[in-house]
């Protein structure tokens, strides 16, 4: 075990936590020194987030202890990891939307006048020096419902930054920032490390983890692979440690002639979303939507499916114009849509398996309305052997599913209906190394079959590994068309940051 | 309507099981008789007092009588203790009917199973009871009032009603009365204005005589034919400006009158002792439980210290006149 | 990111956050102004005060029902528990006639207090879904009630005349019942806006998830607010002794629909998270004024009931399409300065 | 959650065991009275009106919204049929015409919900009111009485040779249909998806708008389907007929097992619920225990309809080492 040099402000010591059947973390221990900028690094689903919920309090480990300053500490809440010194940016924003900016910065902590009242004045006051340290201008008075993800983000860094923490902790901060705000971010961490306080930073861009931090810790699958200086490693050992094998196994795209035009989408706009969005997905094609997150990839998807509603655009499905607004119009015209949050938008995680993978076919297996006998069961067992999809029971509720298995019960619910498009949004995100190559093969196969394939990935090695060609989409507005030959890392990095026609 | 059933093609509710056996006035009041007592709500005060009364004659006679009733002074709740009582196969029951014609069904399932009914104070379906026993004749009442506020006024200027529940039976006919009462040319110069309703409930009678000074500045009488919305009436008045300059009367019980007689907020009230009645009805059920009457008109029963009452027209017992109560008699009634 | 002058974005969400409460007293105006221009005397300082004392044992209640409202709970059980606490002071005043009358008040707020304890503990502890448990004390509450009181009907001749005095007079032409009822809206709202675990309540509505996140004590702060609810109505309970004189078992019986019902007039969103305690007291205000101004303007008896509930639906529609155009307002600016 | 899930499964076979219990100890307080058809007949007449409406009120419950104003679309119903009873009507054109206005009454809350996007509570508050004001203004402080006895008797005398009141088999044959929509139809998957996942089920193609809006309507139609039940069982249209008894009939479902938040419950449960609300009522009165008692049990029983499986899912998930949310 690689220690540091100084005594470690913090320690976790061989911390386990199991979701149910889920092991999200397996005796894992990360120790946090003084002044030093330490990045968690793991593919997707490893255990970052829960490692760091665990340190900040929210869950409580199954088994391994916590050391800050080498005394044993037992965090029954946020406000005890908070109490100890410990700040924490999650990775999905936690604003309260009805309160104003300053007081989501200062929650619980507003600074008093006489009387033990809150100072709104100091407050704001306080609140705007914060964010002119951070070089962002925002009313601090305004409610923060509403706000963009990338200003969210920077409440919360904000929120993290006001503690005079000693350690502090950012799950993925950078994701929805742009190049001059993470500028600022780390200036400020280095500010931060000058006065000897420990950040841990969680980051899927490596150049951003070369430029930040002395030290990382790896994990996969919630297990502990690596802790060291970055000094003398390079990005593709990193990865290797991550993904545990090399790339080029893990996205086994076939390649497969391009058929007719299935999807056609011609001057979509929704006004203060996206502008002018027109494409074309053929049959037998995968086409990656890249872009950073915010870039409206996901809102373009809802629109083509009729969740939202449009202000200009057609869209055509197999030659024939799609009404548009109507997921019931878009479904009978065969367009499947996998969406970005499973939990809240792909599944009921509360029914089981079984009524969710039949969720969207309840047509098709009823008669005049009533479903007889075990029809929504049989769809399932033949799913779940088809997707083999690990559950205890198809009776038994989604919500007891690993992530993985969850994103197979989205998958089949619409690949049961049998799509000629398929939509699908993230489809990998938080779901485990195994079952990501699963979810490629069958992409993959879906798409030989002559399905169209439509797919919005916020990484990179996924799109470049699946994609027959490549959109990239940069403020609502598609930038760039690349070809699968085409495509590397830099040139779509380049384009969804908005800079691209640099070369072509 | 064509081949439907209409209005005017139905036959009403088909006729009562009558009472077609005789009486016998000569008949021993049976002991031990099961007696069910059932007011309108048994949170209320005037009913509670009436309860008494009929404890005493249940003591008196040697039967078993039994308080029951709904929370809820609403038209069907008292069903349930109607259908129990039969049930629990009770000689008789004493109620006072929340709804004429909602407890009409079961009551005639219930003396269909021989349950003798008493109704007082307020009357079910003449067909689905045995005898009413009323406080005092629906035109004594009326009259008094009319007298009262006539009294109260000078016999002129605009007057209200604030009255219980806009379906309360007694309080409906009382008014109907009054205004017949008001047309007549010797009260001719008093004009009814406005018909008010508390609900027989404290607060919202409170408020409702507020509006009614509000809504009518040249008011100068209120009659309360509810002895909830009286003392709540009352209470408002005393305390405002414009005691003194609006008369107040109806139906009210000392108790709660007391005060506003004594400082001068209301002149006079009327009412009938509510023990008197819960005894005379208790009186009757036991002489109908006995056989001693059935409920024909002309029938006559003892009602202990009461003395002997006759049945009148439609099985009807009437208590006797009401009472008037001003600040010189009301410290002799406590009720 | 954001580059709206903050002087402007300001003005904006500040005068929308007003406009809700103002949108409540504008709507009083539209109420009151031409039942005046009818009937002259509804303007009178008789009748003012009348207003003023109607309203004013409903906003003590909406004060403490709008702490739970903003927490996304509901305490549907403060009409018993008002009910209780009366019949409970009331009997303390009729069975021991020297009682001291602030004794007597502390009575009804200390049962009123437990009452709340009770819902607190339930769902704050018991994690279940206020709606149920307050449905469910509700019950019991009221069958407490009914048990002690048992047909027993306390009335004004029973009271000590001070405690009557204080549902009647007045202090520089206000009565006093109104000036508590003051006191304890500007308290709850004070508290609210401007102290720590105040601003908790709105957290926690907010984002229940988020308020864990950020340390608060979830739990505690919702059992306060229960408690506070209790408490209130038990103060209420108190009071409706003194103002009404008459107290039975059956008090205040259905009175909750009136305390949500002005709640949520009174622009508290019903999910919990914002709404403040005088826009609310204004709601129970307006209701309030609006039954007396349809007794005073002679509409029917029959009339008046629906009408009530018409305008309350038209009050809540009214607030929703405020709210969605801020949220519009709100999302377009962030949208043209992305 | 599958713990939560297995102690609503147990909540509702604790239902019937109470109910069981109920019963055998019920029938020895009374000495055999309330085994009796007479008092089962009275019983079920009782239950009538609040099992109509639970059915409905059941599946607006399970998708995640509620409706006050049920008994205020009773009144209602009840005032307008005295009303075109008066006007000369046929009783075989009123019974249809009152059950479309109940859907109307249904409707109008079902549009300011789906439509407006407003909390169904403060609607139905809202509503609750107006109906009632509305049934005042029809049919005043008047009472109809006079409808004719070949109907009123379906109210009043059971099914020719059974103790089996009327309303009581028309609400069986009613519940079968419910029961059938909510658990073995696709309308029924979509009933427990929107209420468990409102947005979930938008994206899996579900009209979610279009579904509550039909369950509002349908409770507004059953509610005036009790309306007339009402009226001819008392044979007696009025405008204040059922105030109140909203509260009875959501404390019926609650107790049923069904979440306040959606989602969870089932039929059957709701029915255990609303016989045992109205057996033990029945038993309590027979055996002359007090009105307050009542009151208290009522309140008793729908605490430990939540408290229970919520207590039992928190001592399961504390041995889990788990934190429910
Ligand atoms: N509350 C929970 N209940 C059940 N399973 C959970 C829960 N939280 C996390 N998991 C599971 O634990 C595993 C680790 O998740 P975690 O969020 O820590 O991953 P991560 O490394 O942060 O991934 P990402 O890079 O996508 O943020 C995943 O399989 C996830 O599905
Ligand atoms: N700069 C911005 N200004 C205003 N709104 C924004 C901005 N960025 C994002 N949003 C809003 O935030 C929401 C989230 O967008 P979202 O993150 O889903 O986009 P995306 O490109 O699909 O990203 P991803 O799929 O990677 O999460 C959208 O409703 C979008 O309108
Ligand atoms: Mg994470
Ligand atoms: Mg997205």
């Amino acid at each position: 075990m690689d220690l540091p040099p100084d005594p470690p402000l913090v320690l976790l010591e061989g911390v386990s936590k199991s979701f149910g059947a889920v092991r999200a973390l397996t005796d894992v221990t990360l120790a946090l020194a003084p002044g030093e900028a330490h990045a968690l690094l793991g593919e997707n689903g490893a255990g970052k987030s829960t490692l760091i919920k665990t340190l900040a309090g929210v869950h409580r480990p199954d088994a391994g202890r916590l050391l800050v300053d080498g005394e044993e500490a037992r965090f029954s809440g946020p406000a005890d990891a908070k109490a100890a010194g410990i700040a924490v940016i999650y990775q999905e924003p936690a604003l309260f939307g009805d309160l104003s900016i300053a007081e989501n910065v200062y929650t619980g902590r507003q600074p008093l006048r006489s009387g033990r009242r809150i100072d709104t004045r100091a407050m704001h006051a306080d609140t705007t020096a914060l964010f002119t340290r951070l070089g962002v201008v925002l009313d601090p008075a305004r409610p923060a419902r509403g706000l963009s993800i990338a200003d969210q983000q920077m409440v919360e860094i904000a929120k993290a930054l006001s503690f005079d923490a000693r350690v502090v902790v950012m799950d993925e901060p950078t994701a929805a920032l742009s190049a001059r705000e993470v500028e600022r971010l780390f200036a400020v961490v280095e500010l931060l490390r000058e006065q000897g306080a420990a950040v841990l930073f969680v980051s899927h861009r490596l150049d951003e983890v070369f430029s930040l931090c002395q030290r990382a810790t790896v994990l996969r699958d919630g297990k502990h692979v690596w802790s060291g200086p970055l000094t003398g490693e390079t990005p593709d050992g990193l990865v290797r440690r991550m993904v545990g094998r090399e790339l080029s196994a893990l996205f086994p795209k076939q390649d497969t002639e391009a058929g007719d035009v299935l999807l056609s989408v011609s001057r979509l706009t929704r006004e203060g979303v996206f502008t002018d969005v027109s494409f074309d997905v053929r049959a037998g094609e995968i086409v990656g939507l890249s872009g950073l997150v915010g870039a409206g990839r996901s809102e373009v998807a809802r629109a083509i499916f009729g969740i939202d509603g449009v202000d200009a655009g057609e869209v055509a499905v197999g030659g024939k114009p799609l009404r548009l607004g109507s997921p019931t119009a878009a479904m009978a015209a065969g367009i499947g849509f996998v969406p970005e949050d499973r939990r809240q938008q792909g599944l009921v995680v509360d029914a089981s398996v079984e009524r969710n993978v039949a969720l969207a076919s309840l047509g098709r297996l009823s008669w005049f309305g009533l479903l007889f006998g075990r029809g929504e069961r049989r769809l399932a067992e033949d799913w779940a052997i088809k997707l083999s999809i690990k559950a205890g029971r198809l009776g038994a509720a989604v919500s007891t599913l690993s992530g993985g298995n969850q994103q197979k019960v989205v998958l089949a619910k619409w690949l049961s209906r049998r799509p000629s498009v398929l939509i699908v949004d993230e489809p990998t995100r938080g779901i485990d190394v195994g079952t990501k190559a699963e979810v490629h093969r069958l992409l993959s196969e879906l798409a030989s079959e002559g399905v169209a394939v439509l797919m919005i990935s916020s990484e990179l090695p996924e799109v470049l590994g699946m994609a027959d060609r490549v959109l990239v989409m940069h403020e609502g507005r598609l930038v760039e068309e690349i070809a699968r030959a085409d495509a590397t890392e830099e040139r779509v990095a380049l384009a969804a940051a908005g800079r691209s026609g640099a070369e072509s | 309507g064509c081949s439907g059933t209409s209005k005017d093609s139905a036959q009403t509710n088909a006729p009562a099981a009558g009472n077609s056996a005789a009486a016998n006035p000569n008949a021993e009041i049976k002991k031990g008789l099961k007696i069910t007592y059932l007011p309108k709500a048994v949170n209320n005060a005037y009913f509670t007092t009436a309860q008494k009364g009929a404890d005493q004659a249940a003591t008196a006679l040697g039967s078993e009588l039994k308080a029951t009733g709904p929370s809820d002074a609403s038209a069907s709740s008292q069903v349930t203790y109607i259908n129990t009582a039969a049930q629990q196969k009770q000689d008789a029951l004493v109620l006072s009917a929340n709804d004429a014609n909602a407890v009409a069904p079961s009551l005639k399932t219930a003396r269909g199973q021989g349950m003798k009914v008493v109704t007082f104070d307020s009357d079910a379906a003449a067909d689905a009871r045995d005898v009413f026993v009323n406080q005092a004749t629906t035109q004594e009442i009326a009259t008094i009032q009319v007298k009262m506020i006539v009294d109260a006024t000078g016999g002129k200027g605009e007057i209200a009603i604030l009255s219980a529940t806009p379906n309360a039976t007694n309080q409906n006919a009382w008014i109907e009365i009054m205004k017949t009462e008001l047309a007549k040319p010797a009260n001719s110069g008093l004009k009814l204005v406005d018909t008010v309703y508390g609900n027989d409930d404290d607060q919202t009678s409170f408020q409702k005589m507020q509006g009614l000074l509000q809504a009518h500045p040249d008011l100068k009488g209120v009659v309360s034919p509810t002895t909830v919305g009286i003392a709540a009436a009352a209470r408002y008045l005393s305390t405002s400006e414009y005691k003194g300059k609006v008369a107040l009367t109806g139906l009210g019980t000392p108790n709660l009158m007391r005060d506003y007689v004594k400082d001068g907020t209301v002149k006079s009230f009327a009412l009938w002792d509510p023990t008197k009645l819960g005894y005379l009805a208790t009186y009757a059920a036991a002489a109908l439980a006995s056989g001693q009457i059935t409920g024909a008109s002309g029938e006559k029963f003892k009602a202990g210290d009461l003395g002997e009452y006759t049945i009148g027209e439609k099985g009807e017992v009437v208590l006797g006149p009401p009472t008037e109560f001003t600040k010189d008699n009301v410290d002799q009634f406590q009720f | 990111m954001s580059v709206v002058a903050p002087s402007r974005a300001r003005r904006v969400t500040e005068t929308i956050g007003r406009a809700r409460e103002l949108g409540i007293v504008v709507a009083l105006a539209l109420v009151v102004i031409p039942t005046a221009l009818v009937n002259p005397r509804f303007v009178e300082a008789q009748s003012i005060r009348d207003l003023l004392l109607n309203a004013s044992i409903v906003a003590i209640l909406v004060a403490g029902q709008t702490l739970v409202v903003v927490t996304r709970n509901v305490d549907l059980s403060v009409g018993s528990t008002l009910g209780l606490s009366a019949f409970l002071t009331a009997q303390t005043f009729a069975d021991h006639p020297d009682t001291p009358i602030l004794v007597g008040l502390l009575i009804g707020v200390v049962v009123g207090t437990a009452c709340g304890a009770v819902n607190g503990i339930l769902v704050a502890a018991g994690r279940v879904p206020s709606l149920v448990v307050t449905l469910g004390t509700l019950y019991v509450f009221r069958g407490i009630d009914f048990a002690l009181a048992h047909g027993r009907q306390i009335n004004a001749s029973e009271l000590p005349d001070d405690l009557l005095a204080l549902g009647t007079s007045r202090i520089l032409g206000i009565p006093w019942l109104v000036v508590v009822t003051v006191v304890v809206v500007a308290a709850a709202s004070l508290y609210m806006r401007w102290y720590r675990s105040g601003r908790d309540l709105y957290a926690i509505g907010s984002n229940p998830e988020a308020a864990v996140l950020a340390g608060i004590a979830v739990a505690r702060r919702t059992f306060g607010a229960f408690l506070l609810s209790g408490t209130v109505a038990g103060l209420a309970g108190a009071l409706w002794v003194a103002r009404y004189g008459t107290v039975d078992a059956a008090a205040a019986t259905g009175l909750e629909l009136q305390v949500i019902a002005a709640v949520v007039v009174g622009g508290v969103a019903i999910f919990g998270g914002s709404g403040t305690v005088v826009g609310a007291a204004l709601g129970a205000l307006l209701l309030s004024t609006i039954a007396s101004c349809l007794v005073v303007l002679r509409i029917p008896a029959f009339w008046q009931q629906a009408i009530s509930g018409a305008l309350l639906i038209g009050a809540i529609t009214v607030d929703r399409l405020l709210a969605l155009r801020l949220s519009r307002e709100l999302r377009g600016r962030s949208d043209h300065d992305g | 959650m599958a713990e939560r899930l297995r102690g609503f499964a147990r909540w509702e076979t604790a239902l019937v065991v109470l109910l069981v219990l109920v019963a055998v100890v019920g029938q020895a307080r009374t000495g055999g009275d309330f085994l009796d058809g007479g008092n089962l007949f009275y019983l079920g007449l009782d239950i009538g009106e609040v099992a109509l409406i639970a059915l409905p009120l059941t599946l607006v419950v399970v998708a995640g919204e509620i409706d006050l104003s049920v008994a205020s679309v009773l009144g209602l119903s009840s005032a307008v049929m005295g009303e075109l009873w008066n006007a000369g009507w046929t009783i075989e054109a009123i019974m249809p015409t009152v059950i479309v206005l109940g859907a109307v009454c249904g409707l109008v809350n079902g549009l300011l919900v789906t439509r407006l996007g407003l909390p169904s509570l403060a609607v139905t508050i809202g509503t609750l009111a107006l109906y009632r004001g509305l049934a005042l203004v029809v049919l005043g402080d008047g009472a109809v009485a006079d409808f004719p006895s070949n109907f009123t008797q379906f109210g009043t005398t059971p099914v020719p040779g059974t103790w089996l009141p009327y309303p009581i088999v028309l609400c069986a044959v009613l519940a079968v249909g419910f029961a059938i929509t909510l658990h073995a139809s696709s309308f029924g998957r979509s009933v427990f998806a929107i209420g468990s996942n409102e947005e979930g089920a938008r994206f899996s193609g579900i009209r979610v708008k279009r579904v509550k809006l039909l369950l509002f309507v349908l409770t507004g139609a059953m509610a005036a389907l009790a309306g007339i039940v009402y009226t001819f069982r008392f044979s007696s249209a009025r405008a204040d007929n059922g105030v109140g008894l909203e509260l009875a009939v959501v404390a019926a479902v609650l107790l049923g097992g069904v979440s306040i938040f959606g989602g969870r419950g089932s039929l059957g449960g709701v029915l255990a619920g609303v016989l045992l609300l109205g057996g033990l009522r029945n038993v309590l009165i027979l055996d002359d225990v007090s009105t307050e008692v009542l009151t208290v049990v009522t309140g008793l029983l729908l605490l430990v309809s939540v408290l229970a499986p919520s207590l039992t899912a928190r001592i399961r998930s504390t041995s889990t080492g788990r934190r429910s949310p």
